[in-house]
């Protein structure tokens, strides 16, 4: 009798249990669009770093002051959403944080400035712990919260997975770092950041135009989306040109913290240059473990590499003389650079890396595309992805992370990778 | 040479997991249970100790004893709220309550450090050792570790057969039950051991950190799990066997990458862990354990 | 003395199954008349992902009594030899018999790698057995993480080194990319195929535990040398549970490899701490409670996603919470605390005759 | 012939010689005690003659046939059946289900016949359930059929592993001191339930046991074990009054 009862209750506890999700989870949006994101972002950031917590609160409440001064003028058209999705948690989470960040400032100085077509721009940035299926959740909560465009995901599998979502929903995708080709397939989404192969091919040809080395061995992470797709991409290309891949030492996400071997091996090879297609996190480790094994050689990386200065406490000497292949570098002169830069360190008491400009790029990108496109607040959004999948193969923008960027039916971006030399502990142009 | 230097390479890399290593087998061997949440008190132990260098500027030395000191506190706090209450309870209970306790220290600790790498400063003042004009170098940091790996586990055996609260944690690691009998306090002692663990678990923090300089909320889950499995090598609840079977596992992991495959290391290291248990089921070192019947 | 009359048995099962048909019914009605948010209707699919998964670990952890960390590698192996075929024959066949044979084909092959893994592994005991576990879902991810996969007009090449030893043809079709995973899997799975996959879980597994291969299964779990004593052969009983449950986990992989259009063995996904999460489902329901289990794994999958609305502190607060109910459900100072209180509330109605 | 037979049966643990030079000749239908002070080597016996343990030396002949170096399960198909000293029930199952494990042998139908339910199935799980319940009955457990095993009472444990023993259909019952931690009564009523198997299914039973009211009551032959060899043997009542015995056993 007691046991019938007791299940009587679980069962109840489960129908209970989906009904209330659905409930909790409806309040939650209207939560999350009632309080301005502006104070959600910037509380991430004080967070970030505790030392600086006490300056980034006072520059969250400057930027909430800032966009409820022109709240009034500019949410006079209504509101635009824009949902990111990327990892704000687990070890992937620097890329994510960074890429919302980024996007933030640009978003603050939108509404600052008047809004999109005089709507106010409301970002809600949503963590996918690096999880396709995470972040098919992320992207679900945020159509819930009633989102028009979709800034991500940050990293390529996830892109991949919500681009499915978005296709089928008609959602306007821009993914300001998703670089794997399968990214953009579908007509709805584009993307800011260079393509993999793209990158690899304009490594291969770079090092062999400029006869940078003969022998060059490859370290790059076979189980990260990125890292392979630019190695493979590179080794094709590197059949076209005058240098030989002497060794190609992987590394896989669960052992990225001893590089000896592979750099044993690419000494012993007589390796005159050593290729990275990796992230910073672990090219700083590698140009450490290089140094104390006194292996002196040329490093050279393409845009993962961008932020090694800015890693906290990282001695600079070591990556004297690394070159990369970047469309960003957070020691440019140019005033737009500048100012972002500065900007973000303000906020977030950190140097900008590439996902932080690419987050920036695309928050730009689609304000240049919903202005040449004539977005309403009043459109649905299978009409705002129609328009601005046309819109954007016309525009052109000048971001951080390049100069009059266009884009083609494909998806893809047009622009120009600069070439970087780390020269006295700063990025110079090469 | 270059085996040599892959050799080498390998033993410092193990190095590392025994120290961490030394710190599981000591609470597995006497509380009986998995610390999921070891690895990442190593991580908080790694930022103590870059937070008091690089924020606070102080002397390195000093820096370590600070982060020992957090780390046993932290490690005494963990087993009083989250272990403690569960004594008793199912062994699962506990090794998911460790986990939970490990996404704790990893959200708390990216919560207030943030996301970004840190660049660890080595606090190893010597110069690395080079030999055959600079082919071949030993770092210092790997000097160090391996001195302090076998002066831990010197000092660790003296510690579990001379004293009396060593004595008294090998009661309590037997039979809970009978200890108390016998008038041991066995949460006292189990605190204990949670103490020794954690203050190890700083030092490994500082040298891990030394050894490979990135730190980030989650350096140190998986050099975590690979200790475990190096304990697990040399014989999960013995000191010289998490030695043994770290700087085994460093080596293998090291040669494998070089010879057989850079992809496949860890399937590899994996594969002869599960072969040496089907030849040995308790390790390397492990005490065979006959059911009665 | 504590007393406990479980021939309820069938009437149990009973409960269960109409649980889930409720839960079913419920969902599809407030889905058709609008009153379930897109964040809950994504999650319908993996709902039904983990609640298998769950049943299936259940199956080892609860009926054979030992622990494996390294159930999201059997979900690994269902996930991608299902999505190599959906892919392989994207267009030969209608949908509805290609995920029926992905279906079979993923629940085949982890059943073959259970089976596989189980000969050496159930040899060992306890914590022994489950790090062993662990390290074969580690080798498990590492190894889908390496391989390369690609069918042309040639037949199959196959590597384990990269894209470019495989020598495709500009034809070719790339199945498994290593690390970049499958890209493209067909969108087979919906909430009702994944209901009707747990019910058909259910009933295998509840039936299984209700059968002579199930009492001589428990009967290991509970005392191995008494087993032996009556003729029970161990390794064959054990060897059953594990590949059975292996190639249940199996099923779940199909379910999650075709819900996503991409598929990649990370370690979130496929690696330890996935093994971990469906641990946590099956000791927070309840060691050896399908019922539980279920529940848990709704509940724990749903939770994350319910906290989103405190980003930063979200996974901290579910750390906080995963801690809470543990101690909460298994501390025997709480359990007693519970019963005192239980007895305080029914101690003014009828002296009861029986308790859970 | 001799239902059972150990020749010579010897084993040692590490420089222990546990069991040594033992010779034992079971009749059928005999109800057998083998006894000895604590530490003797009953036990190992058991062991030896169950195949938990492989003897070093020596060889046990059931029915002639050749047991020795077989494995466990082999050997209760052959017909060897046991309780342990330490109740070994299947504690988180019924009792029905506890007899039902024991008659998995003879009673058979496939994984996924019991999976899918075909009609084997069925038939077969209600011919279990009857034979289950024919022989709780016939240890007083019926009523308790349906409760968790590990919450009957003591004595009512050591019924239910003699019944599941019996479920296996033996030839040979061995008995592990069946009478330990029993109260006077439980005794008196156990030794009426040994020999109502006895009778009731013909059975040969070999029983280690320290309540020497029991011994004395039910066997018919005795053995007598000190230091793991045989100290006396022959019928009880000659061997409990052989003087070495008494010496031996107790510590007079």
């Amino acid at each position: 009798m007691k046991k019938k009862m007791l299940s009587l209750v679980l069962a109840g506890a489960m129908t209970a249990a989906l009904l209330t999700g659905c409930g909790s989870t409806g309040a939650d949006s209207t939560s999350t669009a009632d309080g301005t994101t502006n104070e959600a972002a910037a509380e991430d950031a004080g967070a970030d770093n505790a030392d600086a917590a006490t300056d980034n609160a006072d520059a969250s409440d400057a930027a909430t002051d800032a966009a409820e001064d022109t709240g009034a003028a500019a949410g006079a058209n209504g509101t635009f959403k824009i949902g990111g999705i990327g990892p704000l948690t687990g070890g992937a989470a620097v890329y994510g944080i960074a890429a919302m960040n980024g996007s933030q400032i640009a978003v603050d100085e939108i509404n600052a400035a008047g809004g999109i077509n005089g709507m106010t721009v409301e970002l809600n940035f949503q963590d996918d712990e690096l999880d396709s299926e995470k972040s098919v959740n992320a992207y679900n909560t945020l159509k819930d919260w009633g989102v028009q465009v979709i800034d991500g995901c940050v990293t390529s599998a996830c892109s991949i997975a919500v681009a499915a979502k978005t296709a089928e929903d008609n959602i306007f995708q821009l993914t300001p770092s998703g670089s794997a080709v399968e990214c953009v397939t579908n007509p709805n989404s584009f993307r800011v950041c260079f393509s993999d192969p793209n990158q690899g091919a304009a490594s291969a040809q770079y090092i062999g135009e400029h006869n940078l080395a003969t022998k060059i061995a490859v370290i790059y992470d076979s189980s990260d989306v990125y890292s392979s797709g630019i190695y493979e991409k590179f080794v094709s290309e590197a059949a076209n040109q005058s240098f030989e891949i002497v060794t190609a030492g992987a590394f896989t996400a669960d052992n990225k913290t001893d590089f000896s071997v592979q750099l044993q091996q690419a000494k012993d090879a007589g390796a005159d240059l050593v290729f990275l297609p990796i992230y910073y996190n672990e090219a700083a480790l590698i140009l450490k473990q290089a140094s104390d094994m006194g292996f002196d050689v040329q490093f050279f990386g393409c845009d993962g590499l961008d932020g090694i200065l800015g890693v906290d406490n990282f001695d600079a000497s070591l990556a004297e003389g690394v070159m990369l292949l970047t469309p960003f570098a957070a020691d440019a002169t140019d005033d737009l650079t500048v100012k972002f830069v500065t900007t973000y360190n303000e906020k977030f008491g950190e140097t900008p890396n590439q996902f932080a400009a690419d987050g920036y790029d695309a928050i730009y990108t689609i304000k240049a595309a919903a202005e040449k496109a004539g977005i309403t607040a009043d459109m649905s959004n299978e009409e705002i992805c129609t328009a601005l999948s046309a819109a954007m193969t016309e525009i052109q923008v000048d971001g951080l992370t390049g100069l009059g960027i266009t884009w083609d039916a494909s998806g893809e971006p047009t622009k120009e990778p600069k070439a970087v030399v780390i020269k006295d502990g700063v990025y110079t142009a090469m | 040479m270059s085996f040599v230097a892959h050799l080498i390479n390998g033993i410092s890399l193990g190095s590392v997991y025994a120290l961490i290593a030394l710190g599981y087998t000591m609470v597995y061997g006497i509380a009986k249970m998995l610390n999921f949440a070891h690895g990442d008190v190593i991580m908080i132990g790694g930022y103590v100790v870059f937070v008091t260098v690089s924020g606070m500027g102080l002397n390195p030395l000093a820096a370590i004893i600070i982060s020992m000191a957090a780390c046993t506190i932290l490690g005494v706090v963990i087993e009083r709220v989250a272990y403690r209450p569960l004594r008793g309870a199912s062994p699962l209970a506990v090794l998911i309550t460790a986990i939970g306790v490990s996404y704790l220290l990893q959200n708390v600790a990216l919560l207030v450090f943030g996301s970004d790498t840190k660049a660890f400063t080595n606090v190893v003042p010597f110069p690395n050792l080079e030999l055959f004009d600079g082919q071949l170098v030993i770092k210092s940091v790997t000097i160090v570790t391996v001195i302090v790996n076998v002066i831990i586990m010197v000092g660790l055996t003296l510690f579990v057969k001379k004293t009396k609260i060593g004595r008294a944690m090998t009661a309590v690691s037997e039979d809970k039950g009978a200890a108390q009998l016998m008038g041991i306090n066995v949460n006292g002692t189990i605190a204990i051991t949670f103490a020794i663990g954690s203050s190890l678990a700083a030092i490994a923090g500082v040298l891990l950190c030394s050894a490979y300089p990135a730190l980030t909320p989650y350096t140190g889950s998986m050099p975590g799990i690979k200790a475990f499995v190096a304990a697990v090598f040399g014989g999960i609840g013995s000191i010289p066997g998490a030695f043994i079977g770290g700087i085994l596992l460093g080596v293998i992991e090291n040669l494998s990458k070089a010879y057989i495959s850079s992809q496949l290391s860890d399937a590899i290291v994996f594969s002869i862990l599960i072969i040496v248990l089907l030849v040995k089921p308790t390790g390397l070192l492990g005490k065979k354990v006959q059911e009665k019947v | 003395m504590k007393k406990l009359r479980i021939n309820k048995t069938t009437k149990n099962d009973m409960i269960t199954y109409a649980m889930v048909i409720l839960a079913y019914i419920v969902v599809q009605v407030l889905v058709s008349t609008g009153h379930v948010s897109s964040l809950i209707q994504g999650l319908l699919v993996p709902f039904c992902t983990y609640v298998i998964v769950a049943i299936a670990l259940n199956l080892t952890v609860g009926i054979l009594g030992e622990l494996s960390l390294g159930h999201a590698g059997f979900m690994c192996v269902g996930a991608f030899s299902s999505a190599v075929f959906s892919l392989a024959c994207k267009d030969a066949m209608p949908g509805g018999l290609r995920f029926f044979l992905a279906i079979l084909i993923g629940a085949a092959a982890a059943a073959l790698v259970g089976f596989l893994v189980g000969i050496p592994v159930l040899r060992l005991r306890g914590d022994y057995l489950a790090i062993v576990t662990l390290a074969f879902g580690e080798i498990i991810k590492n190894i889908i993480n390496a391989l390369y996969l690609g069918v042309d007009s040639n037949g199959v090449h196959f590597s384990m080194k990269d894209a470019l030893s495989l020598n495709m043809e500009e034809d070719g079709l790339m199945l498994i990319k290593g690390a970049q995973g499958v890209t493209g899997t067909p969108n087979d799975s919906n909430f009702t195929i994944g209901v009707v996959l747990i019910l058909i879980t259910l009933i295998i597994v509840l039936n299984f535990i209700h059968s002579r291969t199930g009492r001589a299964v428990m009967s290991i779990r509970d005392n191995r040398i008494a087993a032996e004593s009556i003729g029970i052969n161990v390794t064959k009983y054990k060897l059953i549970a594990f590949t059975l449950s292996a190639s249940l986990a199996g099923v779940a992989g199909v379910l999650y490899a075709h819900n996503l259009s991409t598929l990649n063995a990370l370690p979130k996904n496929f690696g330890y701490n996935m093994s971990i999460l469906i641990l946590v489902f099956v000791v927070l329901g309840g060691i050896g409670n399908m019922r539980g289990s279920i529940i848990a794994a709704v509940l724990l999958t749903l939770l994350p996603e319910v906290l989103r609305g405190l980003s930063d502190y979200r996974m901290l607060i579910y750390a906080i919470v995963l801690i809470a109910m543990m101690i909460f459900n298994w501390s025997p100072n709480a359990i007693f605390f519970r019963k005192r209180l239980k007895q305080r509330i029914t101690a003014g109605k009828q002296p009861k005759k029986e308790e859970a | 012939m001799a239902l059972l037979e150990t020749k010579n049966l010897g084993i040692s643990f590490g420089g222990l010689r546990a069991v040594n030079a033992v010779d034992i000749s079971v009749e059928k239908g005999q109800l057998y005690g083998l006894i000895g002070p604590n530490g003797a080597g009953k036990t190992t016996i058991f062991n030896l003659l169950t195949g938990v343990y492989q003897p070093d030396e020596g060889a046990i002949l059931l029915d002639g046939v050749n047991l020795t170096g077989k494995k466990t399960i082999d050997i209760c198909k052959a017909g060897i059946a046991r309780t342990f000293q330490n109740i070994r029930l299947f504690g988180d199952m019924t009792v029905l289900d506890n007899v039902k494990t024991g008659l998995h042998n003879h009673y058979s139908y496939s994984t996924v016949e019991g999976i899918l339910r075909l009609p084997r199935y069925h038939k077969v799980e209600k011919e279990m359930n009857e034979k289950a319940m024919e022989l709780l009955k016939v240890f007083g457990l019926e009523e308790y059929a349906d409760y968790k095993a590990e919450n009957l009472p003591y004595g009512q444990q050591r019924k239910l592993e003699i019944a599941r023993a019996m479920a296996t259909a033996p030839k040979l019952l061995l008995l592990d001191e069946p009478a330990a931690g029993m109260n006077p009564n439980e005794t008196k009523e156990l030794m009426d339930t040994i020999g109502f198997v006895r009778d009731h299914f013909d059975m040969t039973i070999l029983l280690i046991e320290h309540d020497m009211k029991l011994v004395s009551g039910i066997c018919e032959k005795l053995t007598v074990l000190n230091f793991g060899e045989v100290l006396a043997q022959g019928d009880t009542q000659e061997v409990l009054n052989n003087p070495e015995v008494i010496t031996a056993y107790l510590g007079e």
